[in-house]
C-alpha cells in the first residue's frame, strides 16, 4: 500500500475559489466567500489522503475543485504529471479522478435504472462494453447484478445506494476517487460495510483515495495522511499516527478533542472550542483561527503562518506560529503546552 | 422511590397502505433524575417511542396498546387541557432538527415566552423575562438581541440552544431529547452535551435522550438501553453496556465506532439490514443478521435475561462468552 | 376569470418504469379516470366526428330554427340557424380543443426549451430569457391574450399566437425554476464528472426529471387555456363563424337563452364540462405524479 | 427593508420599460387602421391624410414610440383617437371603476376562499376536503361570462332582484356607498369572484396543509399548546403567501375583468379596452393596457414587498 | 312627464358638440334632438316616406338665372339654448367650423363628420340678419339634402366656454328641443325639454331623456326586462317573443336602409354577367330569411324599399324563384357540374349591419343552390371600412367580388349617387365595384339639375328602376329598425326615417 514512486500522482498547488456574494440594491458583489484559499497537498499513488475540518471549511469545495465541478480562480492540479489545462484536458481528468457524493439519493438519477447510471460514464467516455463493466461492477459492490440492475434508486436502502455511487465513480476505472463525506449519512452498521468495501476496492484497484469526512474515528480508520482545514485553508497535513500522537496545530488539538469520550469513566469535561465556525464571507486576518485560539498571541493576528514541516524532514506540516521559532510567537518553538 | 416513567408493554402499530409495527411490546422504568439514552439503528422506534410519550401520534393511523404512566397518571387516559399541561408542562422535547421544529415567523423570545404563558398563566411581559433568562442559562451571548431574533437568523447550533431553553422554560420533570446534535458539527455537538449534561444537574430532571451514536450515548447517560426492531433488546448502565455488551447487536454497535480498531483491519460490520416491520416479529428479528444465532432464535423470541440489577438482555447467549470469527 | 400563476410543482421521485406507474396509479383514481373517459370521448367524437353520421353541421334549415333539444331528428335542437346542435357540437368540440390544446402544447415545446436552457445553461443566458419573460408576465394573461388577439383580429390562426404567447412565459418560468433546482442536485454534478458535455447532461439527466412537472403544470394550463380561447371568441375576436366553436357558439346563441334557455346552455355546458375534466384529470395526473403532498 | 423595496423598485424599471415596449408593438401590429371609426364611411382620401397627419400617425414607428413615452414621461397619454377625449381621463376613470368591481369581487373571494382553505387544509382528505376541492375546481372550470349570463337572466329579468347593468343608478360619476348603489356592484362582483375563490381556497389549503404537516406543528403540540393557538401559528405562516396570492388575483380581477365588463356593461377598463379594440383606437388602447399592466407590475411589488414585510424569512436572502 | 331611458347601440355618447359620430345613431339621438339643421326631417308621421321640413330656414330657393346660388330665409326669434339668438352670421360660423380651416372655430372632430355631407357647397355669406347665401360648386339640386345634415350649434356658448370645444362637449348649446343638462362619457347623457323651442309641437312633453350607451345585444335585452331602461334599440329578434311575451311593446318602420351585397364590376368579375346577378338575386327566399330575424326586416323589391317614393315600377322583379335563377345560371354557361365560384367580403359584425353572419351563410346556403359557391373572405368592421374605400380592385381585398355592405339611402346622394357614379370609383369616392355606365351618369346628372321636387323625385324614380333591372346589386332585405319599449312609453310615432321625434312622448305612470 505505501508509495514507492516518490513523485506524486495528484498534486494540487494553491487552490483558491471565491465565490462572489451578490447583494444590495443593484444586485451587485457584495462580498466574497473564500471558500477555498490556497489550498496545496499532494497525493501519492495508492495512498489515501483524509480530509478533515469544520463544516463550511471548504472540504467539499476542494472536492469539486479537484474534477473541475467548480471553475478554479487559481492554483494548479497536476495528474500524473500533466498539469490541468496544459496537458491535459478536463475530460480527460475526469476520466482518472472520479467523485462519490455524500447523499446518496440526490446523486443518482431518480429516472434512470441504476445499471444506466452507472453506464453512463463509461458511454460517455467512449468505453467498451459499458453495460458489461457496470453489471460487473455492480456484483463487485456486492449487489447481485439479476436482481438490481434494473431497479431504481428509491427502491434501495442507503448502504446499497451509496454501493451504487461507488461502483458508478469506479466505471472509468480511475486512478483516484473523491470521497466526500461518502459515509456519513449511514448507519453506523452500514458504514462498517461500506468501509469494508472501499479498502477491499482500493487493494483490487489500486485505487488513491481522498476521504473527506467530519468523523475523525472513520478518517483515522481509512486514510494515510490526515489534512485538517479551516476556512478554507490547509493548517495541518500528517501522517495518521503521527498526529494521532500529537496534534500539532492548536484547531486540530480543539477538533480531536471534541471527539466523544468512549470512557463512561473519563468523560469529556470542558469544551474544546467555544462558539461556532466562522464565517468565511470575511476571514480574520492574520491565523484564521486566532479568534478562538487560546494561545493567540499578537503576532498570529498580525501574520498569516504558512504551512511548513514540523522539522527538518518531517511529514508532520502544520501552519501555526507556536512551531516556527522565527515567528516572535511568546512561546514559539517551544510548541503546544501538554 | 416510584419511578418518574414506566412503560409497560407498549405497542405501536402505525395502519395505511403499509402496516408498521414500529413498537413492539416494549417496556421501560426511568427513575426521576436519571438520563437514559436510547440507542438504536435508524427505522428502530426511537422516534416513535418519545412521540408516543407525548401522545404526538396521529391517533387515526396508529394502534396503541400497553400502559405507559407519568409519575403514577396513566398518560394514555389523559386529554384537553390535562394533556395539554402535561405536554411541555410536566414533560418537554428537544427535536433533532432545530431548524424546522422552531416556527419560522415567530422570533425565538416569542415562542419561548408562548409556551410559559400558556402553562404559568404569566403575562406576556414576565414570560418575555423568563425567557431572557433562559437564553442566559443555554449561554446565549446577547441574549436581549438574540430574543427579537428569527430562528433563520441563528446559526445550527444557537439554535438548538434556543430549543433546550424552550424546552426548559416550564421546569419540566422530564426532558425528551430526540437526536438533538447529529445536525450539529463535532465542536459544537461537544458543547451542546456538556450543557445538557450542566443542565440535567442543575434542574434535577430525567432526560431520554435518543441517538444512533455510542460516543454521545456515553457523554450524555447514566445508562442505555440499545432498541432493535422496535424492542429494546438490551438495557443497563452505560459503564456495563460499553465494558460488558451482551447483545450481538449491541457488540456490533461498539464495534462500528471504530474506536479501538486497528487502522485497516477488517471490520466486524453487521451484515444486511433492519427487517421491515410490516409483520409483527414473532423471533429474534435480529436472528437474520446474527452470527452466533441459533435455530432456537429463529423459532420464537428469545427470553429476557436479566444478569444484574436493572440490566436486562434480550437474548438467548446472553450469558456465553462469544467471539466472532473473523471471516 | 382565467388566469395563470405558476406555482412550482416539485419534481417527484421516479418510479419503476416511471409512465406506467403513474398511469397505474391514475387508474385507481376513480374521479380521473372517469374525466379521462370523458375527454378520450370528447376528442375522440370530434376526431371521428365526419363519420359518425352527423347532421352537416354547416347546413340548416330556417323553418327549423332554435328547435328544443329533443326535437325528433336534432337529439339537441338547433341553432339559430337550423343547424344540428349535436352535430354543432361534436365538430365544434374540433377546433375548441384544438386552439385549447395548441397553443399550450406549442408553450410547452418552446417555454420548456427556453426554461431548460435558461436553467441549465444560468448566467447571462437566463437573464436575458427571464428578464424578457418578466415583461410578458406583467401583463395579466386574459389582458394579454386579448390584447393580441385584438391587435391581430379574429381568426383561429392568431387565437393559437396570443394564447400561445401568453403560456410560453409561465411554463418558461416553470421550467426554469425546475430546472435550476435539478441542475444543483448531486447527480447532475455526478454526470458531469464522467466527462459529459452540456448537451448530454440535458438530454439524458435534466429533460427526463424535468419533463413530468413541466407537463403537470401544462396540462394544469390546458383548462385555463380553453376558456380563455372560447373566451376570445366570445368577445368576437377568436374564431370566426360559422366555424362551430363552443365560445362562439355560446356568443351566438346568447340572445336565444330567451327563447330556450337549455339550448343557449349548451356551449357553455360543454365548455365548463370538459374544463372541469381537464382540472380534475390535471389534479388526478400531479397527485399520481407524486408532485405536492 | 427600505433597501428591499428600493430593489424591486429598480428590477421594476426593466420591466416597465419592456412593457412600454409590449404595449407600443401590440398596436403596431394591428391591422386596420385607426383613423376609421371616427371618419364618416366616405370620407376622402385626403381627408384621411390629413387626420393621419393631425395625430402623428404619419411618422415612422419608432419615432412615434419616442413621442409616446416622451409624452407618458411627462403624464401625457395622448388623446383618444375615438372620442377625442384625453386618454388618462378615459383610463383612470375606467380603472377606479374596474378597481371597485375588483375590490368587490375580492371583498367576496378572499374570506370565504381563505374560509374554506383553511377548513380543506385542516381536514385534508375528509369528506369536507373532497367537497372544498369539488367547489374549488368548478369555480376555477366555469366559464364565468356564461355564468354571469346565467345570473342576468335569473336575479335580473325573472326575479328582479338586482340590475343587470351599470355602475348605479346615476351612473358610475354619481357613485354613493349606499345599497342603491351597491346592488348594481352585487351581481358582477359575484360572477367575478368565482375564479379566485377557487383559487384562493386552493392554494390556502395547500398552504394549511403543507404546514401543518412540518415538524413545527408537532413541536407546538408538544409545548402543550392548544389547537387554536396552533392554528394561530399555522395561519400566521400562510399569511404571507396567501396575501401574495391575493394580492395577485387582485391584479388578475382588474386585468381579466373584461368578459365581465362586457357582460354587465360596467364602465371599466374592460369595457373601455374592448370598444378600443373594436375601434381600433390606438391611443386608448396602448394607454389601457399600459395602465392596466403598470397596475398589475405595481401590485406584484406591492405584494412582494408586503410579503417580505410579514414573513421574516424574506428580507434577508 | 316623467323620464324616458334608452339602451343605445352605441359604445359611448356620440360627439355632442354639434356634428355628432356614430352614425346614424348619433344624429338620432344627439344631433335631431339637441340641434337643428337649417332643413330638417319631418319625423312626426311614420304612414309614408319622410321628407324634407323647414328647419331653421323658412324657405329656399335656388336662383332662377345662377343655378348654383342659393338663398336661405331663416327663422326668426330663433334662440339656443343659452338664449343667444340664432342668425345668419351664425350659420356662416357653423359652416366656417366645418369647412374653413383657418377659422378659429374650425374643429377637426366635427367636421370630420361633416364636411364630406355637404360637397355642393363653395360658398356662402350672410346677406343680412336673417338671410342667407350659399353657391354652390355646379348646378346641384341636392343641396338641401345635404344640409339636413349639417348642425347648428351655439357660437355665443363656444365664446363663453374659452372657445374649447372640449368645454362644449359637458355643456352644448343647441336650437334643438332638447337640452343636455349632464354627460358621462360612455356612461350616459341626460336631456330636458327646452321650453322656449320654436315650435311648440316639438317641445317635449318628458321630463327628462336619459341616453344611456349599450353595445351588447343582450345587455340591452336584459336592461330593459329587468326595468333599467325603458326602451331599447336593436332588440336582438330572438329576444323579441320573450319581450312580447312581457308585455314589451316593439316598434318598427319601413326605413330607407339596405342590407345588400355590392357587386365587383372590374375586368374578370362574374358579376359583369347581368344572367348572373339576375340569378342570384332570384335564389334568394328572404321570406324564409325573415325567421332569422324574427321577421323585422322587409324583404327587398329594390334597392329602395317598396314603399319609398323613389321606388318606381321596375320590371324585374326581385323574388324567389330558384328555377328561374337555375335557368339563368344554365343560359350564363354553368351547371351542377360546372359551379360557378365566387368570394365575398363579410364582416362580423359592424353598425347597422342586422345579424352579418347567419344572414350571410343564409345566402351562402341559397346560393349553393343556384350553383354558385361563395367563399368568404371575413374582416374587421373597422378593416372592411378600410377595404370599402379601397375598392374592388385594390389587392387588399383578395379579389373578393362583393363587399356585404348596409347602405343608407335617405337621400339622392346617398341612395344613389355616391354607389355608381363614374368620379366618384374607389379609391376616389364610394364607388366600391368600379361601376360606370353613361346611361346612368345621365341620370344622376338629371338628378342633381332638376330643382324641381317633384320632378326629381321622378328622375329618382327612374334611376332606381334602372338599378333594379340590371340587377346592380344583390338586393336582400331593409332594415325595419326595430325598438323594444316598455308599456309606460306611450305617444311614440316611428317615422320612416333614422331620426326620430322624441317631443311626443310621454311616460305613463
Ligand atoms: N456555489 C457556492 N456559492 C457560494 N458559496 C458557496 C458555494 N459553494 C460553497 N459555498 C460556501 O463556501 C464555503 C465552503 O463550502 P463547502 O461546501 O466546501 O464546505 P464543507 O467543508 O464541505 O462543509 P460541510 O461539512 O458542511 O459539507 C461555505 O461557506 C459555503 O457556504
Ligand atoms: N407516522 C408514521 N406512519 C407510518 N410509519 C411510521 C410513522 N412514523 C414512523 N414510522 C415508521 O416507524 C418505524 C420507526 O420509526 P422512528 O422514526 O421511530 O425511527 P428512529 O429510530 O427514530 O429512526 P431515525 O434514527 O431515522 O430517526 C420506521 O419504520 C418508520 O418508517
Ligand atoms: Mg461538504
Ligand atoms: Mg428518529
Amino acid at each position: 500500500m505505501s508509495a514507492t514512486d516518490t513523485r506524486p500522482l495528484l498534486s494540487v498547488r494553491d487552490l483558491k475559489k471565491h465565490f462572489p456574494i451578490k447583494g444590495g440594491i443593484l444586485g451587485r458583489t457584495q462580498a466574497m466567500v473564500q471558500a477555498v484559499d490556497g489550498v496545496s497537498f499532494d497525493v501519492r499513488a495508492g495512498e489515501t489522503l483524509g480530509i478533515v475540518g469544520e463544516s463550511g471549511c471548504g472540504k467539499s469545495t476542494t472536492a469539486k475543485l479537484l474534477i473541475g465541478l467548480v471553475d478554479r480562480d487559481e492554483g494548479d492540479i497536476e495528474l500524473g504529471g500533466k498539469t490541468l489545462g496544459r496537458d491535459i484536458s478536463l475530460r480527460a481528468l475526469r476520466r482518472d479522478i472520479q467523485m462519490v457524493f455524500q447523499d446518496s439519493y440526490a446523486s443518482l438519477n431518480p429516472r434512470m435504472t441504476i445499471l444506466d447510471s452507472i453506464a453512463f460514464g463509461a458511454r460517455v467516455q467512449g468505453l467498451d462494453d459499458p453495460v458489461g463493466r457496470a453489471r460487473r461492477l455492480l456484483g463487485r459492490v456486492g449487489l447481485n447484478p439479476e436482481r438490481f440492475a434494473g431497479r431504481y434508486p428509491h427502491e434501495l436502502s442507503g448502504g446499497q445506494r451509496q454501493r451504487i455511487n461507488i461502483a458508478r465513480a469506479l466505471v472509468m476505472s480511475p486512478k483516484v476517487v473523491v470521497l466526500d463525506e461518502a459515509v456519513s449519512a449511514l448507519d453506523k452498521s452500514v458504514e462498517a460495510q461500506v468501509l469494508n468495501l472501499l479498502s477491499d476496492l482500493r487493494a483490487e484497484f489500486g485505487l488513491t483515495y481522498i476521504f473527506i469526512s467530519h468523523d475523525l474515528n472513520v478518517v483515522r480508520y481509512i486514510s494515510d495522511r490526515i489534512l485538517v482545514m479551516y476556512l478554507g485553508e490547509v493548517v495541518e497535513l500528517a501522517p495518521v499516527d503521527s498526529i494521532w500522537a500529537e496534534q500539532a496545530h492548536p484547531y486540530t488539538r480543539s477538533l480531536f478533542s471534541a471527539m466523544p469520550s468512549m470512557d463512561p469513566d473519563n468523560r469529556t469535561e470542558k469544551p474544546p472550542l467555544t462558539g461556532d465556525p466562522p464565517n468565511p464571507i470575511n476571514p480574520p486576518p492574520g491565523c484564521r483561527f486566532h479568534t478562538r485560539c487560546a494561545l493567540a498571541a499578537d503576532v498570529c493576528k498580525a501574520r498569516h503562518p504558512v504551512l511548513a514541516p514540523m522539522a527538518q524532514g518531517s511529514a508532520h506540516w502544520v501552519a501555526c506560529h507556536l512551531h516556527d521559532a522565527a515567528s516572535g510567537h511568546p512561546r514559539a518553538g517551544q510548541g503546544m503546552p501538554a | 422511590m416510584t419511578p418518574l416513567l414506566q412503560i409497560d408493554g407498549l405497542n405501536v402499530r402505525f395502519k395505511g397502505a403499509r402496516n408498521v409495527h414500529a413498537i413492539n411490546d416494549l417496556s421501560l422504568t426511568l427513575m426521576p433524575g436519571e438520563t437514559l439514552a436510547l440507542l438504536g439503528e435508524s427505522g428502530s422506534g426511537k422516534s416513535v417511542t418519545l412521540k408516543t410519550l407525548l401522545r404526538l401520534l396521529p391517533e387515526k393511523r396508529t394502534d396503541l396498546s400497553g400502559r405507559v404512566t407519568f409519575d403514577g397518571t396513566d398518560i394514555m387516559t389523559l386529554s384537553g387541557r390535562a394533556l395539554r399541561s402535561y405536554r411541555g408542562g410536566d414533560v418537554s422535547m428537544v427535536f433533532q432538527d432545530p431548524g424546522l421544529a422552531l416556527d419560522p415567523v415567530y422570533t425565538v423570545g416569542q415562542q419561548i415566552a408562548e409556551t410559559v404563558m400558556r402553562h404559568k398563566g404569566i403575562s406576556r411581559a414576565d414570560a418575555m423575562e423568563v425567557a431572557l433568562d433562559m437564553l442566559h442559562r443555554v449561554r446565549i451571548p446577547s441574549a436581549e438581541r438574540r430574543l427579537k431574533n428569527y430562528p433563520h437568523e441563528l446559526s445550527g447550533g444557537m439554535r438548538q440552544r434556543v430549543m433546550i431553553a424552550l424546552a426548559l422554560a416550564c421546569r419540566p420533570r422530564l426532558l425528551l431529547a430526540d437526536e438533538p446534535t447529529t445536525a450539529l458539527d463535532a465542536t459544537v455537538q461537544i458543547q451542546i452535551l456538556l450543557l445538557m449534561r450542566e443542565l440535567q444537574r442543575e434542574f434535577g430532571m430525567g432526560v431520554i435522550f435518543v441517538t444512533h451514536d455510542i460516543g454521545v450515548a456515553v457523554e450524555i447517560s447514566e445508562r442505555i438501553a440499545v432498541m432493535y426492531a422496535g424492542q429494546i433488546v438490551e438495557e443497563g448502565s452505560t459503564r456495563d453496556i460499553i465494558r460488558d455488551p451482551r447483545h450481538p447487536y449491541t457488540r456490533g454497535l461498539l464495534a462500528a465506532n471504530l474506536h479501538e480498531v486497528a487502522r485497516g483491519a477488517r471490520l466486524d460490520a453487521i451484515p444486511g439490514a433492519p427487517p421491515s416491520l410490516e409483520e409483527r416479529p414473532d423471533s429474534c428479528p435480529f436472528a437474520p443478521r446474527c452470527a452466533f444465532a441459533l435455530p432456537a432464535c429463529r423459532a420464537a423470541l428469545p427470553p429476557v435475561v436479566t444478569p444484574g440489577p436493572r440490566r436486562r438482555v434480550a437474548c438467548l447467549r446472553a450469558d456465553e462468552t462469544l467471539e466472532i470469527a473473523h471471516a | 376569470m382565467v388566469q395563470v400563476t405558476t406555482d412550482i410543482p416539485v419534481v417527484p421521485p421516479a418510479q419503476r418504469g416511471y409512465w406506467s406507474g403513474v398511469l397505474s396509479r391514475l387508474r385507481r383514481d376513480p374521479v380521473a379516470m372517469i374525466c379521462a373517459l370523458v375527454l378520450a370521448a370528447l376528442i375522440l367524437s370530434a376526431v371521428f366526428a365526419p363519420w359518425l353520421g352527423l347532421a352537416d353541421p354547416y347546413q340548416g334549415s330556417m323553418i327549423a330554427r332554435l328547435a328544443a333539444p329533443g326535437t325528433p331528428g336534432h337529439l339537441l335542437g338547433t341553432d339559430e340557424q337550423g343547424r344540428d346542435m349535436l352535430a354543432r357540437l361534436i365538430y365544434g368540440g374540433r377546433l375548441t380543443l384544438f386552439i385549447g390544446l395548441v397553443p399550450v402544447v406549442l408553450a410547452f415545446f418552446i417555454g420548456g426549451t427556453l426554461g431548460i436552457v435558461a436553467g441549465y445553461v444560468g448566467g447571462i443566458t437566463n437573464t436575458i430569457i427571464m428578464r424578457v419573460v418578466d415583461v410578458f408576465f406583467a401583463f395579466p394573461s386574459v389582458l394579454l391574450a386579448i390584447a393580441i388577439s385584438g391587435a391581430l383580429g379574429a381568426g383561429v390562426l392568431n387565437s393559437l399566437v396570443s394564447l400561445t404567447i401568453v403560456f410560453i412565459p409561465p411554463v418558461t418560468r416553470v421550467a426554469e425554476a425546475v430546472t435550476s433546482g435539478v441542475r444543483s442536485l448531486d447527480y447532475i454534478d455526478a454526470a458531469r464528472a464522467s466527462g459529459a458535455n452540456a448537451l448530454t447532461v440535458i438530454r439524458v439527466h435534466v429533460i427526463g426529471n424535468v419533463a413530468s412537472p413541466i407537463f403537470v403544470y401544462a396540462t394544469s394550463l390546458t383548462s385555463v387555456c380553453m376558456i380563455l380561447a372560447a373566451g376570445l371568441s366570445f368577445l368576437g375576436i377568436g374564431v370566426r363563424p360559422p366555424e362551430p366553436e363552443w365560445g362562439l357558439m355560446l356568443n351566438t346563441l346568447r340572445s336565444a337563452i330567451y327563447v330556450n334557455p337549455w339550448l343557449a346552455a349548451l356551449p357553455g355546458v360543454m365548455i365548463f364540462a370538459t374544463s372541469l375534466c381537464l382540472n380534475l384529470l390535471s389534479d388526478g395526473l400531479r397527485s399520481a405524479m407524486n408532485v405536492r403532498d | 427593508m427600505l433597501s428591499y423595496f428600493l430593489r424591486r423598485l429598480i428590477l421594476v424599471l426593466p420591466v416597465a420599460f419592456g412593457v412600454s415596449i409590449v404595449c407600443f408593438a401590440l398596436v403596431q401590429i394591428a391591422p386596420g387602421d385607426p383613423l376609421t371609426a371616427i371618419m364618416p364611411v366616405d370620407a376622402t382620401a385626403e381627408q384621411q391624410a390629413a387626420m393621419r397627419a393631425a395625430y402623428g400617425l404619419d411618422k415612422p414607428v419608432p419615432v412615434q414610440y419616442l413621442i409616446w413615452i416622451g409624452n407618458l414621461l411627462q403624464g401625457e397619454m395622448g388623446r383618444s383617437i375615438a372620442s377625442g377625449r384625453p386618454v388618462a381621463d378615459e383610463v383612470f376613470g375606467a380603472v377606479g371603476n374596474s378597481l371597485l368591481l375588483a375590490a368587490g369581487a375580492a371583498v367576496i373571494a378572499f374570506p370565504i376562499g381563505t374560509f374554506l382553505g383553511f377548513l380543506a387544509g385542516y381536514y385534508r382528505d375528509t369528506i369536507l376536503d373532497r367537497a372544498v376541492t369539488a367547489l374549488s375546481i368548478t369555480g376555477v372550470s366555469v366559464p364565468n361570462y356564461w355564468l354571469g349570463i346565467v345570473l342576468v337572466i335569473i336575479f335580473s329579468v325573472n326575479l328582479g332582484w338586482l340590475p343587470s347593468m351599470g355602475a348605479g343608478p346615476g351612473g358610475s360619476q354619481d357613485w354613493h356607498w349606499d345599497w342603491a348603489h351597491l346592488r348594481h356592484l352585487v351581481l358582477p362582483a359575484v360572477t367575478l369572484a368565482v375564479v379566485p375563490i377557487g383559487i384562493v381556497a386552493r392554494t390556502v389549503r395547500a398552504l394549511a396543509g403543507d404546514i401543518l404537516s412540518m415538524d413545527f406543528v408537532t413541536a407546538l403540540y408538544a409545548k402543550g399548546l392548544s389547537r387554536g393557538d396552533v392554528l394561530r401559528h399555522v395561519a400566521r405562516n400562510a399569511a404571507a403567501t396567501a396575501l401574495s396570492v391575493m394580492g395577485l388575483q387582485l391584479g388578475y380581477l382588474l386585468g381579466g375583468s373584461i368578459l365581465i365588463e362586457t357582460v354587465f356593461n360596467w364602465p371599466g377598463s374592460g369595457f373601455l379596452l374592448s370598444n378600443a379594440i373594436f375601434q381600433r383606437d390606438l391611443p386608448l388602447l396602448q394607454g389601457t393596457i399600459l395602465v392596466l399592466a403598470m397596475f398589475f407590475v405595481g401590485m406584484n411589488l406591492i405584494v412582494d414587498v408586503a410579503q417580505a414585510a410579514i414573513d421574516p424569512r424574506i428580507k434577508r436572502s | 312627464q316623467g323620464t324616458l331611458r334608452i339602451g343605445m347601440t352605441a359604445a359611448d355618447i356620440p360627439l355632442t358638440t354639434g356634428q355628432p359620430d356614430q352614425g346614424g345613431e348619433g344624429l338620432r339621438f344627439i344631433g335631431y334632438t339637441v340641434y337643428d339643421a337649417l332643413i330638417n326631417w319631418d319625423l312626426t308621421q311614420g304612414d309614408g316616406p319622410s321628407g324634407l321640413v323647414p328647419g331653421l330656414a323658412t324657405a329656399w330657393e335656388a336662383d332662377e338665372a345662377d343655378r348654383t346660388r342659393w338663398t336661405f330665409t331663416l327663422r326668426e326669434g330663433v334662440t339656443f339654448h343659452d338664449g343667444s339668438p340664432f342668425n345668419a352670421a351664425n350659420v356662416v360660423w357653423n359652416l366656417d367650423k366645418l369647412l374653413d380651416e383657418g377659422a378659429e372655430q374650425y374643429d377637426p372632430r366635427q367636421s370630420a363628420q361633416g364636411k364630406s355631407r355637404v360637397p355642393a357647397i363653395a360658398s356662402y355669406r350672410a346677406i343680412d340678419d336673417l338671410t342667407l347665401e350659399i353657391v354652390t360648386h355646379e348646378p346641384d339640386a341636392t343641396l338641401p339634402y345635404q344640409l339636413a345634415w349639417v348642425m347648428m350649434s351655439s357660437q355665443a356658448n363656444w365664446e363663453a366656454l374659452g372657445k374649447d370645444w372640449e368645454q362644449v362637449a359637458a355643456k352644448p348649446s343647441g336650437t334643438g328641443p332638447w337640452m343636455m343638462t349632464s354627460f358621462v362619457p360612455r356612461e350616459r347623457a341626460e336631456l330636458v325639454p327646452f321650453a322656449d323651442y320654436w315650435d311648440e309641437t316639438r317641445i317635449p312633453k318628458l321630463d327628462r331623456l336619459v341616453l344611456i350607451p349599450l353595445p351588447e345585444s343582450n345587455a340591452r335585452s336584459a336592461a330593459l326586462m329587468s326595468g333599467q331602461v325603458d326602451w331599447i334599440e336593436a332588440p336582438a329578434p330572438d329576444t323579441i317573443p320573450a319581450m312580447e311575451g312581457n308585455g314589451f311593446a316593439i316598434t318598427s318602420n319601413a326605413l330607407p336602409h339596405n342590407w345588400t351585397w355590392h357587386l365587383s364590376r372590374t375586368e374578370g368579375s362574374p358579376w359583369n354577367d347581368i344572367r348572373v346577378r339576375k340569378a342570384a338575386n332570384l335564389a334568394i327566399d328572404r321570406e324564409s330569411m325573415g325567421a332569422l330575424l324574427g321577421g323585422l326586416m322587409i324583404p327587398a323589391k329594390g334597392f329602395m324599399p317598396p314603399e319609398s317614393q323613389w321606388f318606381g315600377e321596375p320590371t324585374f322583379d326581385v323574388t324567389y324563384d330558384l328555377e328561374a335563377a337555375q335557368a339563368l345560371m344554365t343560359e350564363a354557361g354553368f351547371g351542377p357540374e360546372n359551379r360557378l365560384s365566387v368570394k365575398a367580403l363579410i364582416s362580423p359584425s359592424g353598425s347597422g349591419q342586422m345579424l352579418p353572419l347567419p344572414m350571410n351563410e343564409y345566402i351562402q346556403q341559397s346560393l349553393a343552390q343556384a350553383w354558385i359557391d361563395v367563399e368568404f373572405m371575413v374582416v374587421e368592421w373597422n378593416q372592411m371600412i378600410n377595404l370599402w374605400r379601397a375598392g374592388a380592385a385594390d389587392p387588399s381585398v383578395e379579389g373578393s367580388q362583393s363587399i356585404n355592405f348596409t347602405y343608407f339611402i335617405q337621400d339622392p346622394f346617398t341612395g344613389f349617387i355616391r354607389h355608381l357614379d363614374c368620379d366618384l370609383i374607389a379609391p376616389n369616392g364610394t364607388n366600391w365595384g368600379h361601376y360606370c355606365d353613361e346611361d346612368m351618369q345621365a341620370l344622376f346628372e338629371e338628378i342633381k339639375t332638376t330643382f324641381d321636387a317633384d320632378a326629381q323625385d321622378e328622375v329618382m324614380r327612374r334611376t332606381h328602376e334602372k338599378f333594379v333591372d340590371d340587377a346592380l346589386f344583390l338586393m336582400v332585405t331593409h332594415d325595419v329598425a326595430p325598438r323594444a319599449m316598455s308599456p309606460k312609453v306611450q305617444g311614440f310615432v316611428q317615422p320612416q326615417n333614422w331620426y326620430l321625434n322624441f317631443s311626443s312622448i310621454t311616460m305613463a305612470e
